[in-house]
């Protein structure tokens, strides 16, 4: 294994697929020439040049709808948006054409489409730019959602998304792209990640705590100070993607502990945990010892103060405190 | 419309050479096409009263040179793509009336399996893209047809079809910018009808000499087409298309037509906003099917007698569209899950893993 | 009391605040000539003229955003989009000017706007046109949701929702403009509902069902049943508005009964009721007999054929069904 | 940009009645207004590098005159809104640099409360409508400005600005259809400094002869203005703002500027996209604080020694609001669930009824 970080990790994920299939094409606004805005795509338009990385204006409705009728035409683009806020721009595109296309069409079409790019809090750019739309989208069938949060991960998940048939959302996360992991060496084969697989990041036997993105790292992290301070052991369920769900494994460590937190950097209405915690109390209703309980997003539009900004968002502590109210 | 009926007399555009081309039959070709749209329009409007379709229906009727007059020049590797008023373009690229019509009803056999309606025909196997109920939200998917052929070398065009209230829609905006900076091979054929339901161009639009004229913002081709004439309408596209195919350079070409009934069935209004005179001008003078019915027979082509039976073949085949309609299954609970991700009815190894649907 | 349609009732409670605040001013696609695609706007054209009710053209971004900034002005526009559907091309103006404008100001600004229309399936328009965006909006604060399911409700909503100086949302049903109930008299005062108060349509003692808008009819379709053939008596509790939520009536309705049953229109992934499940499990933990249980609409885009239509979505068999589950 | 080169010459916009009606002091106004702006910016960028202020910092250095030369023309009837660069705007609406800086810095005494960063400056009662993020998203908040102000019968404009990026966005091009169909007093102002972060003008967007002569597709009025001049800028600003006060009717103003540094601070590449020639050639000839201090010392309005003591003042107030940034409190935790609502935060009967906040 290697040492590689997030960044490199799918930057590499990319290059393979943009050298095992001519279909694949890379569009967005920087990603060629200017190396991209988070320099996810360095590199790669020097080596593959105008026709595979392709910058676009400001017209995300546009490229976007433009990929995704090129995907009915068995083209496989893999488009950046700089920032996924940016949907909201192109909304009907992604939910209408990339969504429904295929069901509207009796699965006469289907579009391979990957759309990508940073989803996250906590870099200062305030409301507009803080979006965390991986529960927005994944209430539309036809769509596919991937979040996920390691080297390793970002890589084999954006492999398999590349060939996946279906439309698929990959929310990256700008804090994540310097954060660094093993990453399987080349040699060892193909490293590639289905969609719809859980990943148990630590293994523990009091409570849950279910996460999915840059939330995993901070699970982690009350899951160190938890063990340490409280003696609460605690499995961490990495969802990796929300869409298809790993529905089996939050069953499973719920079955296990019967005690679930669950932390999501969406705000709580309507994000992944909302969800999550309806079928846990559906599945688990005798398994369980206490509520379902949720670290989210502090409810009010993103804040942009440094001093405060990361209190609205998960974070061990809070995470801590809510596990305290009852393990 | 001034404009149609100033141009009507100017030029003969049957000299054109894509029009010198046709051969008898081909001519009545063309004019077997618009006949066999409107009459399965007539059909679809009888059992849409009569309670057999649901949700909205929007003919085409008045405006059948447009699909017929542009799809006849499409070879296989051209592409078209347009809104919800779709039949005719639908049955000009080769769709039949049957899975047409079995759509329209819901039933199993149609077109998407009863699963998308009037407004969501398509026929990929034909290069025929849909019927899409977002007003303009088809616009930048044309972009993308023209794209994909542009990026895989097939020297084919993208005809992509809007309104004349789908103008003002900013995907539309951003679609003509992206089409003439990447240099891409699409047509916008905004079939001008007047009216986008009950709104008149003029209230809808701001605008110079027509609509059309707005691609000069975009450094951009375009043109104004007389609807009521198909041979205006083949000669007008056919140099748009040259123009794609050979300098991969798109184009708006703005086709004035018109439409007999309201917006959609449903429109209650339909005899409101426009003026009784105004609708009968058009269906006596400027009616496509008639026009060219005339001209044909002038040209001696054709004679009335061969055009009534080909109308009359047109109305059975349409009776026969609702028969096979009627006697059609229809989807069952089970279809609706059906058709949402690729994956999983292809049943591949990622269609199996993970929770796709949640029901329960 | 006088009976009125649920369009007729809708409409009187604009015409009285066109009436009463001369910045009121209606706004959308074919709402003044042509009466309003659903003839909502019915002769409001004639009565109040073209400074008041206003046509505009096929740009929902450019409209609403149009109303968005007049209402930071103190004009209050209540603006029709012809179906809730084509929210989606107006996304961004919806959710970042309307939604996040006062905070991103630090409350400098407020935007006194209704955006009104149609939010249903069950019409034969298919998937673009049948979305349910309740929960997809409810999940950001800064916006208000209604919902109101009765004549007498949403003459008072909407009234309430035009003196409101938040953004507020307001969700019709085109199969409920055309239904009848009673709607207090003119003489009987200022027809008001407050935002925030949930409604129990029916009282029973065993299960809660809860619901928002056309829902709500068949739930209480339900509970006649359940109550005639299962001797099963039902609370029906009408949720309303969706944001701000009645917490309360929630929990103490299921605090009587033990067993809930939410009925919602939306897909079940982010849909109200998975919001609702969540909060019932965590604040009635120990007050649930059985778990939540939903019935939503089925989990796939919404389906054309007028044969199959109605079994997509909610409805009293399916009800019936789900509640004898867990009864 | 040969366009600035080449106007340059051409026309002395002193003479224009705008400008001819300016007094000594009302012209060393302007020249204090611009260089204020300079003095903040430069400190908001040693206080970016030095950590002190998150996010993007985008600044308006080069620019100046724009936001000086068209909102020194408005009266209190007349309103402004813009995108993320929105220094220079806020200032010159009349806010202090004491706000600002705060807001920068994330401080409860910014002028929101730390809520909204650089991006979004707002005064409202100074009729500054912010600082918006997402490309082109305001501009029909613009429109709205302009519609608000005719339908309240005020005899006043909105100068809406953009970027030269910004136009490719469906919502602007909503915005002009809508802008000249009901004929609002609104002004389009594009600040073209030539490129959308690395992205040129001419990788972005598809034109005829410039971005401003896009309103002919509406039937617009435009006009191309010199940014580095800023009697310019005033002089044709102030026909567009007689053009919507009295006939009521919007324009398009494309005004020719440079930005000195990256798109945002954070543009690691800023060198890589323009040539060194490019950038020195902007400071050293076209700059327009440089040039009018110049032109008011050859007009014997000011001597060298005022005007570099007008600098040195902007440089202490641009000092003292950076102490004041950094002696102000930071917001609480509890302020994070503030001014999200209306009647919440005024505790309404409307505010305290249901639950409005979903945290636990
Ligand atoms: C985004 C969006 N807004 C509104 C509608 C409702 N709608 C459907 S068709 C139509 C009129 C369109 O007119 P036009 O583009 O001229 O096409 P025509 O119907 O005349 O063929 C409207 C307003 C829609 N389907 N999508
Ligand atoms: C919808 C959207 N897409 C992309 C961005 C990211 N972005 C911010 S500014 C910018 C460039 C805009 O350039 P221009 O309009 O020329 O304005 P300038 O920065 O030059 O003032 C981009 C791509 C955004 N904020 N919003
Ligand atoms: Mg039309
Ligand atoms: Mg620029």
């Amino acid at each position: 294994m290697r040492t590689l970080s997030y960044r490199e990790a799918l930057r590499e994920g990319l290059d393979e697929e943009l050298a095992r299939d001519e279909n694949v094409v890379l569009m967005g606004e920087e990603v060629a020439q200017y190396n991209g805005a988070y320099k996810v795509t360095e590199g790669l338009w020097q080596k593959w040049g105008d026709k595979r990385i392709v910058d676009t204006p400001i017209s995300e409705a546009g490229f976007i709808g433009m990929g995704i009728g090129a995907s009915m035409l068995g083209i496989r683009p893999v488009m950046e948006l700089m920032f996924w806020s940016f949907h909201s721009v192109a909304f009907d595109q992604m939910v209408n054409n990339a969504g429904c296309v295929r069901y509207m069409s009796g699965g006469l079409i289907n579009c391979p489409i990957v759309v990508r790019g940073p989803a996250n809090g906590g870099t200062g750019v305030g409301a507009t730019h803080s979006h965390i739309p991986e529960g927005l989208f994944a209430a539309f069938p036809g769509i596919k959602v991937v979040a996920p949060a390691t080297p390793a991960d970002v890589k084999g998940l954006i492999k398999a998304s590349i060939r996946d048939n279906d439309p698929v959302f990959f929310m990256e996360n700008t804090l994540l792209y310097g954060t660094t992991g093993p990453v399987p060496d080349l040699e060892d084969g193909d490293h590639v990640i289905p969609l719809g697989l859980a990943d148990l990041k630590r293994e523990g036997s009091d409570l849950s705590l279910i996460a999915h993105g840059r939330s995993v790292l901070h699970a982690l992290e009350a899951a160190e100070i938890l063990q340490r301070d409280h003696a609460i052991s605690c499995d961490v369920l990495d969802l990796r993607t929300i869409r298809p769900l790993d529905q089996d494994a939050i069953l499973a460590t719920v079955r296990k502990t019967h005690r679930a937190v669950l932390v999501d950097e969406s705000k709580a209405f309507g994000g992944v945990s909302a969800m999550v915690a309806t079928l846990i109390q559906d599945h688990c209703f005798d398994d369980l010892d206490a509520p379902v309980k949720r670290v989210c997003t502090l409810d009010a539009p993103a804040i942009y103060s440094p001093f405060v900004e990361n209190d609205q968002l998960p974070n061990a502590k809070r995470i801590v405190a809510q596990v305290l109210t009852i393990a | 419309m001034s404009l149609a009926d100033s141009q009507y007399a100017r030029l003969d555009f049957a000299t054109s050479p894509i029009n010198r081309a046709l051969t008898a039959e081909q001519k009545i070709g063309l004019l077997t096409q618009m006949m066999r749209i409107r009459k399965f329009e007539q059909a679809s409007l009888k059992y849409y009263n009569a309670g057999r379709i649901g949700g909205f229906l929007h003919l085409y009727i008045g405006q059948e040179s447009v699909a017929v007059g542009t799809i006849s020049l499409c070879t296989p590797n051209d592409h078209t793509i347009t809104a919800y008023r779709c039949h005719g373009h639908g049955l000009m690229s080769g769709m039949n009336m049957n899975e047409c019509m079995a759509e329209l009803f819901g039933k199993a056999t149609g077109s998407a399996k009863g699963k998308g309606g009037s407004m969501h025909l398509f026929a990929p196997d034909k290069n025929f893209w849909g019927g899409h109920g977002i007003v303009a939200g088809q616009t930048p998917l044309g972009l993308g047809l023209a794209y994909g052929l542009k990026y895989k070398g097939i020297p084919g065009v993208a005809l992509c079809y809007l309104g004349d209230g789908a103008v003002n829609q900013g995907a539309f905006h951003e679609s003509l910018n992206l089409a003439a900076l990447f240099e891409l091979p699409v047509i916008y054929v905004i079939e001008n009808n007047g009216y986008s339901m009950g709104t008149s161009q003029k209230r809808s639009s701001a605008y110079r000499g027509c609509l059309a004229q707005r691609a000069e913002a975009y450094d951009m081709e375009w043109d104004l087409v007389d609807g009521s004439d198909i041979y205006e309408v083949r000669a007008k596209t056919h140099i748009a298309m040259e123009r794609a195919r050979t300098e991969c350079r798109p184009t708006i070409l703005e086709i004035s037509t018109y439409r007999y009934y309201g917006h959609s069935v449903a429109d209650a209004n339909a005899k409101k906003y426009r003026s009784p005179e105004e609708i009968e001008n058009y269906k006596n003078n400027h009616d496509p099917i008639s026009t060219f019915r005339t001209r044909l027979i002038q040209e001696g082509v054709i004679t009335a007698e061969q055009a009534d039976a080909i109308n009359k073949l047109a109305t059975e085949e349409a009776a026969a569209a609702v028969v096979f309609a009627d006697q059609s299954p229809a989807p069952s609970i089970d279809d609706i899950m059906k058709d949402v991700y690729w994956e999983v009815d292809n049943q591949t190894e990622a269609g199996r893993t993970g929770r796709h649907f949640f029901n329960d």
